[in-house]
């Protein structure tokens, strides 16, 4: 067995494979499937401060090797999260992630306040790039002053490792990556989905409720490869790969690209058990190719 | 053990069962997870190049013993289509149990099944076990015309079925709302309803009327089918749920449906 | 049949389905395969000034539902194009855009003022999107300043419908479209590829010899039906939708968005008919809902 | 008529034809269009979600009176593994005929064919077509065992075909390069050479020593096949040219490779 161990801007994982915010609930929907311990660490879906009920139904639509969701980060808000959920997912031997979500800088600095004073939640990922809501969301995350000014006050709130979550839906995502690291990420995640849209031709309306909605899967894995390369070339924090991940061997791309761990997303809706075999199937690979750690492939690649 | 499963099963018969609709007979390597009438399946569709995500199907019979778990799918698109073409001996990758199922009658229960479309095989499942259980349903099934209809031998024999088509060609002329049994509601205390939104609102509103309670299946689109994604949600008196999870059975009074 | 005619800026085409720049050659590849009397038109291989050797070997790589290429606008120069490829298909039955690039606004203009001599091109379409040169290409088109200034300098020298051609990889790509339109373009055609990469994970290398490429096929059709959508609100001038076209359905989607004409790139790898498929599928699409011509679906979608 | 074609053949027979390999034939329901031996066909993979693009196949051997069409298939990958998994009676849509082809030798010539891995089947076409006008022709196949090499009895009897194995279990011992009649270069005065891109670079740098008109069929990475997505470039004297149309077969003096 190689050396899966990675150190996230000061959070230590046993393995460098994440299951990404709000494909994996809150983790207790894994467990029916398989034991939590294996994963490197849970992202938990987004939360917000308030009770958020989402937006209309339908709100999936299944593309070319992907798909395009418009949940809008329905979530119960913290302090049910805090009352409720927190209590049955705490002791679960793997590394737990809270996503925070705010319409404004106040409201994101409250919620990391808050879940900041939670002991068995083990970092906080900052979501500036989610493309389903009207207010805030991917607004902060296009922007760089905005994304400068959220992660520097955010940081303030945040004593654990604090993790930006990039938007792909940009010029330039080197730009916000600098910003945000100079302004104290420890660590930044990137992607999160690609604006799209799908229509359904017979009946002329489109196939959200929301119109417009996040491209995930496959389909968007090139994209998510380029961005990670250029990011990890321009930043000395670690860089954490999601988009598309559905196997060991992609997981690998992105080590080598540069990220320092990964994120399995859509994938997760086609097997839960994924993100287990990618850990395998990384092990499997250092081992071919004689590598002891998996701190010797990222950022491997050879150009 | 393991609540939920991802596994393989492999496909025992594929067989026509109805216009555009198979029957497709799987079977585990290993004892099957109980099942419970009204949950179900999510499939990984097979060679479809077109078909991205599973797709779920509820279970229509279970064999333990043997280690069968039956569905029946009818072509209403993509992934459907595939499913009807996948040969015998193709293992089929599946995960399941998945969904709450049906409240299951008790002895001394009226209870009576309608359903159509999509909507039969959970409730012949339904009652096949209810009528195992000594408890007699009435399953009431409409199509457009009797080539649309599961063939009247695959309905167990212990199960009273009434038929309508639209056409007339099998059982009672028109919808099943305008069916007999439907007339007397009274006689029943328990409905179950699966099938085309239209007619599962329409059963609703008449079990309304009479007081009689009603449980519809949902058949939202769904992307992960255990909770996860939040994507196939359903506005219930206790916000959105999941179809998925906390449905895909709901009592009618839990919807916020205009009735 | 249905009215298939559309006007695009001035330009009548007998129907709405073009093949896309760098897809379908210079038109006489596709004559093996059929008359090209059907199309809609046909947008020729991006041309430069001078002969260009384009990138290295490898400049393909396939992905999940598309692929990446680096070709960069290899093409011979314009006085081969002139002398040699002009003479054989300015006689085609069927509209010729000619696609042209640069390195700076200079070249663009020198360019578009050679083209726009030559009778039997309908119309020029503006490339300030390609992402693999290393040269102007993309950079004029991620930004508003450049790709307004070489659009006005562009329009001076061009007295044929100008179609400038869209870069997905911005921020807001509705800033662009409106910038090109008020500096006089008469249509945009949106989307060019989407900046991706692909990566070997077993030899550690990356698939193409420039590292980054562009991505295309139906991966990328939300990301460009939602552009569509998006640009097609904001600005008068009509708007080609492209990216990802496979089939009729795709069409209509695109048109139901608020395109005027759709162009068909990578499909024409996967079959050289599937233009052809489109145009009769239209039709189809047409007469069974009861249109009688393409116009009245453009920018349909029931929201 | 067009020159060329997007058509759909039918797999009559799918054989495995030595290890990971099969030879697939396909007939057409109308007649074929004329194919030369280096030509190739565009093959649309079915089924393998995990593939976007055809896959280009030299042909074997064309059978116009039955309108047959046979492919050599060797398992590289995911789609040539999915293709030697298709079943007869199953559709293939192919893009044919495609590219140069070889030049093809005249009565006097004394030619010699070098293949080895994928590039096996354009060079016994040649070779068989060249008999066919009488004109004889040494066939040199390597690969790494007995059980990599197609059956000799697929060879055709008019074929003289020598074989090498790096294990020695099936003719000389060794890489082609080491085999006899590469010594004699001189008793031929063209050579064809087709295989993994280190065996054609050595037999090329032994046909330039020898002064021998050197003929090499490419297998550079394609999307199209048919010219108009310049992505299979190969550097040669001319500029970039593009495999799919301007070759795959190039005079290696045209190349510009360090040999
Ligand atoms: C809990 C549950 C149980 C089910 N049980 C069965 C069963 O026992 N037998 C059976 O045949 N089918 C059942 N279905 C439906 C089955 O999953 C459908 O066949 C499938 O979703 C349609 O997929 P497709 O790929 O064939 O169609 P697609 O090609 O994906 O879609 C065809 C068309 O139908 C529309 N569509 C598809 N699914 C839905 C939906 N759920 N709601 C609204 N529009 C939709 C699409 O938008 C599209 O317009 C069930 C669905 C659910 C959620
Ligand atoms: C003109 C031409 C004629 C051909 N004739 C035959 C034939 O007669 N019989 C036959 O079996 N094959 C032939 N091939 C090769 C055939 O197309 C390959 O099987 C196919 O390209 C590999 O596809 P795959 O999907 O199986 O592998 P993939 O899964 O796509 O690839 C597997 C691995 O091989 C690498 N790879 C694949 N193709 C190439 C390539 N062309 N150059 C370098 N690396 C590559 C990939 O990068 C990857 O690492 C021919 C190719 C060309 C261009
Ligand atoms: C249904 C769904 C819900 C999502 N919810 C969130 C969320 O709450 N917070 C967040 O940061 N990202 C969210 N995402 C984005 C994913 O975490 C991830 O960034 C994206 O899907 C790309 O990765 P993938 O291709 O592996 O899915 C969501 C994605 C999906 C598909
Ligand atoms: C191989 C290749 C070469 C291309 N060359 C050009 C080009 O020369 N000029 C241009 O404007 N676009 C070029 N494009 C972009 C296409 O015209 C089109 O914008 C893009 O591929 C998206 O459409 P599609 O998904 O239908 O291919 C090229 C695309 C491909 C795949
Ligand atoms: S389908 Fe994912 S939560 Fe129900
Ligand atoms: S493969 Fe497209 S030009 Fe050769």
């Amino acid at each position: 067995m190689a050396d899966l161990k990675v150190n996230i801007g000061g959070l230590e994982l046993k393995n460098p494979v994440m299951t990404a915010s709000g494909c994996s609930g809150f983790g207790t929907e894994l467990t029916d499937f398989f034991d939590v311990s294996g994963l490197g660490a849970i992202l938990l879906k987004g939360l917000t401060l308030k009770n958020r009920d989402g937006n209309k139904y339908p709100r999936m639509a299944e593309t070319p090797s992907g798909m395009l969701n418009a949940v809008g980060l329905q979530n119960k808000g913290v302090d049910y999260f805090i009352s409720k959920i927190y209590p049955e997912i705490k002791h679960l031997d793997c590394a737990l992630i809270a996503n925070v979500n705010g319409s404004t800088i106040e409201e994101y600095v409250e919620l990391t306040r808050i879940i900041n004073e939670l002991e068995h939640i083990a970092a906080i990922e900052l979501n500036i790039s989610c493309p389903n809501v009207k207010e805030g969301g991917m607004a902060f995350g296009v922007s760089c002053p905005h994304a400068g000014a959220v992660t520097r006050e955010v940081r303030k709130a945040c004593s654990k490792p604090l993790i930006v979550k990039l938007s792909p839906n940009v010029t330039d995502i080197t730009d916000i990556a600098r910003v945000v690291e100079s302004e104290g990420a420890d660590a930044v995640s990137l992607i999160n989905t690609l604006l799209g849209m799908a229509i359904d031709a017979e009946k002329r309306i489109p196939l959200l409720s929301t119109v417009t909605g996040g491209l995930s899967g496959p389909a968007i894995k090139p994209v998510a490869l380029r961005m990670v390369w250029q990011v990890s070339k321009v930043v000395k924090i670690p860089v954490i790969g999601l988009g598309g991940i559905m196997n060991a061997t992609d997981a690998i791309e992105f080590f080598l690209a540069g990220a320092s761990a990964v994120q399995v997303g859509t994938a997760l809706f086609k097997d839960p058990l994924i993100p287990l075999h990618i850990v395998d199937g990384i092990d499997n690979y250092l081992e071919r190719h004689h590598f002891g750690s998996i701190n010797q492939i990222i950022g491997g690649l050879q150009m | 053990m393991s609540k939920k499963a991802v596994t393989e099963l492999t496909v025992l018969e594929n067989l026509p069962c109805g216009r555009n609709q198979s029957m497709l007979v799987l079977q585990g390597e290993h004892d099957l997870l109980p099942v419970k009438p009204g949950q179900f399946v999510n499939v990984e569709i097979p060679d479809n190049k077109e078909v991205f995500l599973r797709r779920p199907f509820s279970v229509f019979r279970v064999d333990e013993e043997r280690r069968l778990l039956t569905l029946l799918v009818k072509d209403l698109g993509k992934g459907s289509h595939s499913l009807m073409q996948v040969g015998t001996g193709r293992k089929l990758n599946i995960i399941y149990p998945l969904g709450n199922g049906f409240t299951f009658p008790v002895t001394g229960d009226r209870p009576l099944a309608v359903g159509g479309g999509s909507g039969v095989a959970p409730l012949l499942f339904l009652a096949s076990l209810a009528a195992s259980a000594g408890i007699k349903m009435d399953v009431l099934l409409g199509a457009r015309s009797a080539a649309d209809h599961i063939p009247v031998n695959t309905v167990a024999e212990d199960i009273r079925c009434f038929f309508t088509t639209e056409d007339g060609s099998l059982g009672a002329s028109g919808l099943v709302t305008d069916h007999q049994v439907m007339k007397q509601l009274d006689s029943y205390n328990r409905i179950y309803t699966c099938g085309p939104l239209p007619m599962m609102k329409a059963v609703a509103a008449l079990a309304k009327t009479k007081s009689v309670t009603c449980e519809v299946s949902l058949e939202n689109l769904m992307a992960c089918g255990f909770g996860v994604c939040l994507c196939c949600i359903e506005p219930t008196v206790e916000g959105n749920q999941c179809v998925c999870t906390q449905g895909p059975v709901f009592n009618v009074n839990d919807l916020l449906w205009q009735i």
